[in-house]
């Protein structure tokens, strides 16, 4: 089993989820801050000027068999992408074992 | 005014007046709190609360006494304390006395309280505390006293302040100034400290806004023309700042903003207050656009300054507690002044008022900046003023209150 | 009073008591939601808010019918339901009567919805409306008629329960402490339950303080000195619990809280209601603190009751309704109340209204008690009262109301 | 009303009365606020809090003398223009000029900022504000002349309206309509936007209510029994609004919602405003039950239609405008009218009043769409009105203020 | 040295830190949006409909020895489960170092 | 490539990206709540006392290459340390694959 965490720009949330479709039966989403090529803002309070230099992203954690992996990139790539800096990353991680806690199975099928 | 006859109308007026005003202290609370981070939003209302508590003691114990009783030229006496002598059917004018006192308690909490913006997030609250009862007890009361109470010197004068340009903002201003001169800086200034929640500062703006027509047209003690004219003029003196402030953001930034909207209103508030029973609206608009430029301009250039006015009392009241009176002056002219100001200075002329006003102004500005570092060196040295670093980060609400705010 | 004229000063003075008194539904909605977990907050606040749409109706259909005409001495008749009858010339002393209904009809509204902080993040909405409704015709509406009507029982013996004490805050604060009892803890409790914005909270409080003034300064029916001292007590008195009971927090745990500081000044609130126009300013603060001592020592030590008065129905209104009024009797003196109560009964001494006082409590305790005691059992049974476990754990709002409030 | 002489009773009333209008701005950007996404907070409070700084000016500048001073049968003349001609002394019947100039003005301000309420989260804050000042000056001003100045064209034919239904809520409620139609819909529509906030929304609409007292019932301009009406029907109409909607929710949905509840609450509120002063309160509710039924339905099934009326500002206030003043020509009787509305129309009756209504309602409807379809297309056209795809995504806070709410 | 990823219910935490109780020396917990088997709920605002298919969920990652991975396994279970759909998965991965900030410590010893 | 996480205290969280300086391209940041050694605080909200065990904690991931592993520990240790405890723990695991969202490049070059 492996695990892709996909870093995605937040409004792409609805489309990837979309686009992923069936083709996998769970994931789960946090709320990040991503610091990278893409440049942060900066804000005005009382005329002065804050750099802010995070910016917000959501992370996207799917754990799949080791055969989905490259057609689920496949797909968050199509669904995720707009072109521009920022449009974030993907990183991929083996996973050692796999538990549903309200049955106790283990493995590939838990997920 | 002077016939002792109770009028239900001024009397309903002064009534509603007084519980604009105290509302008030919950919309500073929201404005201050709101510009704080979010670890010290808590602290920060609490600054604005407790005034509600200890200071309206004071002003009952003897802070009413010192202030509005007659006195001599520099302070009251002690006649009124624990308000004995006055009962319900008491009046001052045409309302009852148990009213004016309690409409000027309300002015007596807010204004110290508008001091904590100048040293929010980094004091203790004991020391505060007893700051700001010192600071009542020996800035407040004299300068209402002076200005307000018909044996204060600068009320024997002639001196223009209708709603308390000098007697609440210059004061209030300047001795903010002082304190976060004294106390120092936040430790975590340089990384920069942006409001946590923006939401509350606009809406603590619409309270106090909403407040202050209490507080400006409260100030004719009575139900008539005097009044209306303050409430148009807290009307128009707020638009014409909110108008300027984000019309200077959007030539000079590009991008006006919500925070400097509701920075404008409450430059323009404060400076209209000392002037609201005394201009027209037009030169009310023309007043607070002009002194919301000078804000402007000295708040966005805070940071080349070494002080840390952290949500900028001074920048703000300070400013307007200076060129509102001083405006009042200027705009002062025979017409105006016979026909909205005390009666038996008909022959006022506008450059001799407009001297009085600068006089009284540095009078009270550096009475107050003396008073104000002597309590705050006091306290620094016997109880300490600042909380420990460990503190400061942790935040005050967890620290010093043991609370947080959003869980 | 019983001159028919209307006089427009009394009149502005009760329009805006009544919409100030209104007010306070918002401000409790606040100051209950910020005490609840994020997940039950709307429901909270609709606790508040519905009373203010179902309550009214009622009263207009009946409820104040009930209350004010004169009936017997136990509770009026339906000469006014639905307001028949009643014009815009009719007259309730120098005031229209339209204003005297909608300031009682505002009330009728929030006294049930005060019940709702003891039963909060647990309860049927439809359960809690029935209950209200049943609660206002059966509990609020005769006790209203027995203090405040001149056919009332307590009223022909002399009660003094200036602003509702005794109507609102014994009621209530009775009723919540029987209705918690008997509907059971909330399932997390010994989890550890904490305010999840206590920013709310104090904004809340702010909003009740302002609102508060309409309540008690509008019992006088009349802008006068009467009005002004209620007025100046509603500002005291809170100040006082406030110090009070931070105090308290500081001498024993060592932090005096921001939530501490909104919770003394509710139970300053509270007790002074009932005496605001009956005792000097000096005796409400004292009043309002030998108060707060008991609410902070009951609240704080309520966990070791098997009561979940989730958020402190009972432990502050409760007390401060058993408290105020018998204080009142406490503080009663011949000087004093035959200038500020029924003129009729200048005879009026200090241990007889006492012990009228006391009675009054008792009698009114008990029936509140009793009455409360069937209406929770019988819509227990008949609808079920408390919401299944899977919605507590979920959250009202999600659960009952089909909606989050942060998003 | 037309003895020159001061009432000081009315004015207490008119003071209080526009500050309260005045706090609706702030509840309105609560209200708006809050039923916005969370990147959009500030620049839809902004909508709000513009209108309170450059409509003033206007007001101020000339759009009070357009509305008010004699002129024609549509549009008042320069006489008044910065308010020359007018001080502390002049009289509006018994209350002075300058609180009727106050009070007015409010309703200048807060009418075009529910407008903002339909184009929310989309457009250039530029263009808005330049198209409020227009729309004042090309929809607000004439039409409030018509309406509520002697020498308008249906004040004359006797049309009631007595708080603004068609002068308020008709032309702000029809033009949001077409705004938002000319504008398009807002790009994320389909993935669903929810409020970010429903507690906001739930305070704004406790302000807002709040303030509608001053707004109703201060329409009367005088503290007697029609004020008293007024405010009765405005406590009673929301109520009526508040039930009827979540009595739809919980036959419909299952579950009533507090977003529900406060949605009512406003709608009966609207369609109450025209109709305070003439008909009796059993009849405001029937009326703002009704109303609130078909605003159920239109706001329920919007997503049908091809309209982003974002915060539903057609959805409430536009229907509550026609159904409101129809309302009350439904409910005009001889009896009632000849009590309430103007003395010399005693002879009325209710048939030839309904027609009236519905013919007033209908020109206004028309010449609002109408002026403002041409505003739109050549703002649209000349500056841009609506913020680029990429500012959409980012909010306007960021992309056209330079800030965020919360941090 | 191992790294417990355990998804659970909100509303368990308390249980669940109650059972591990002196087992563990540490952990790290995140709110998270789980998306599965479980479905959400739907929201009405003025009457119209939302779907949100995502559920809050806790993710709590325990960094722990090799050895100790079945036993917590099974009391994260045991205290987690309720037996209804939504009760999450627990994932385990290999952890390659790690170091204490404080000391400058590495391996198992840090944990 | 290799994964660094390092659970730190917030307020320190500027001080170690400047540290960081150029020597990553990009990290993300999560805000979560950490249970140790550093004991949480007490709340007392009306006279009633309430242990709070979490306390707020940011995590920094850190996709690098193999070599630069040991350096940005190093780093990050420097910059986060108060020598109290609660600094903190950075942990390492490895990267099966990274893809860069916006290119669809593969394995180093993306980070
Ligand atoms: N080395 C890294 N380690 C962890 N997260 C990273 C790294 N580089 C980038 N990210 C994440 O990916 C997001 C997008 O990266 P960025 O460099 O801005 O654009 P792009 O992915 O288009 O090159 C960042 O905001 C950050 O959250
Ligand atoms: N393939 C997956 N990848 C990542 N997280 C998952 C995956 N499947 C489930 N989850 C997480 O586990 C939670 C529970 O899963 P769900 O299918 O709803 O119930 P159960 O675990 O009882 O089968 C989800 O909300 C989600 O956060
Ligand atoms: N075994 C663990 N698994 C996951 N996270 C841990 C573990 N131990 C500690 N942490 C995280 O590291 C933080 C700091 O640990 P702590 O024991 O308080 O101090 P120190 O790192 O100085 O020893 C904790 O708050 C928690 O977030």
């Amino acid at each position: 089993m492996k695990k892709i965490e996909a870093i995605i720009r937040p409004h792409m949330l609805d489309a990837v989820r979309k686009a992923l479709g069936d083709r996998i039966s769970g994931m789960s989403i946090t709320e990040i801050k991503g610091f990278g090529r893409q440049r942060g803002h900066s804000e005005v309070y009382r005329g002065n000027e804050y750099r802010i230099d995070f910016v917000p992203k959501i992370r996207m954690d799917i754990i799949c068999k080791d055969g989905d992996v490259d057609a689920l990139i496949q797909i968050l790539m199509d669904s995720a992408r707009t072109g521009k800096v920022g449009d974030g990353k993907i990183f991929v991680y083996d996973v050692a074992q796999a538990v549903r806690v309200r049955t106790g199975e283990r493995g590939a099928d838990v997920i | 005014m002077n016939t002792p006859v109770l009028n239900s109308g001024d009397t309903a007026w002064m009534l509603i007046s007084t519980a604009l005003v105290i509302f008030m202290i919950p919309g500073l609370a929201m404005f201050y709190g709101g510009l704080t981070r979010s670890k010290n939003i808590l602290g920060t209302m609490m600054h604005s609360f407790i005034a509600m508590g200890v200071i309206l003691l004071q002003w009952v114990a003897f802070g009413y006494s010192l202030a509005f009783t007659d006195g001599g030229s520099w302070v009251g006496g002690f006649d009124a304390i624990f308000l004995r002598g006055i009962g319900p059917d008491s009046l001052h004018g045409s309302i009852p006395t148990f009213v004016f006192i309690a409409f000027q308690g309300a002015f007596a909490c807010i204004t110290p309280a508008l001091i904590s913006g100048a040293i929010a997030e980094r004091v203790r609250f004991r020391s505060y505390v007893l700051f700001i009862l010192l600071w009542s007890t020996f800035v407040y009361d004299p300068v209402c006293h002076w200005v307000w109470q018909n044996h204060g010197f600068l009320f024997k004068q002639g001196v223009i302040d209708f709603a308390g340009g000098i007697v609440v903002h210059l004061t209030s201003g300047i001795s903010a100034l002082i304190a976060c001169l004294l106390l120092g800086r936040r430790a975590d200034l340089d990384k920069g400290i942006i409001p946590h929640n923006v939401v509350f500062v606009v809406l603590g703006t619409g309270i106090l806004w909403f407040g202050w027509f209490g507080f400006n047209a409260g100030s004719a003690l009575a139900s008539n023309g005097l009044a209306s004219l303050a409430l148009l003029n807290t009307f128009v003196g707020p638009a014409a700042g909110l108008c300027t402030w984000i019309t200077l953001e959007k030539l000079i930034l590009k991008k006006p903003s919500t925070l400097g909207a509701a920075t404008g209103a409450i430059a323009g508030l404060a400076t209209v207050t000392p002037a609201a029973g005394s201009v027209m609206p037009v030169e009310a608009m023309l007043l607070a656009a002009l002194t919301t430029v000078v804000c402007y301009f000295f708040v966005s250039h805070k940071s080349r300054l070494n002080v840390d006015d952290s949500l900028d009392a001074f920048g703000v009241h300070g400013i307007a507690g200076i060129l509102g009176p001083i405006g009042c002056g200027l705009f002062a002219s025979y017409g105006y002044n016979s026909i909205f100001h005390h009666q038996s200075m008909s022959a006022l002329n506008g450059t001799s008022q407009l001297l009085l006003q600068i006089k009284a102004v540095a009078v009270v500005a550096v009475y107050s900046a003396v008073v104000t570092a002597i309590l705050v060196l006091a306290l620094r040295k016997f109880t300490g003023f600042r909380v420990s670093r460990e503190q400061e980060e942790q935040g005050l609400d967890l620290s010093l209150h043991g609370e947080r705010a959003y869980n």
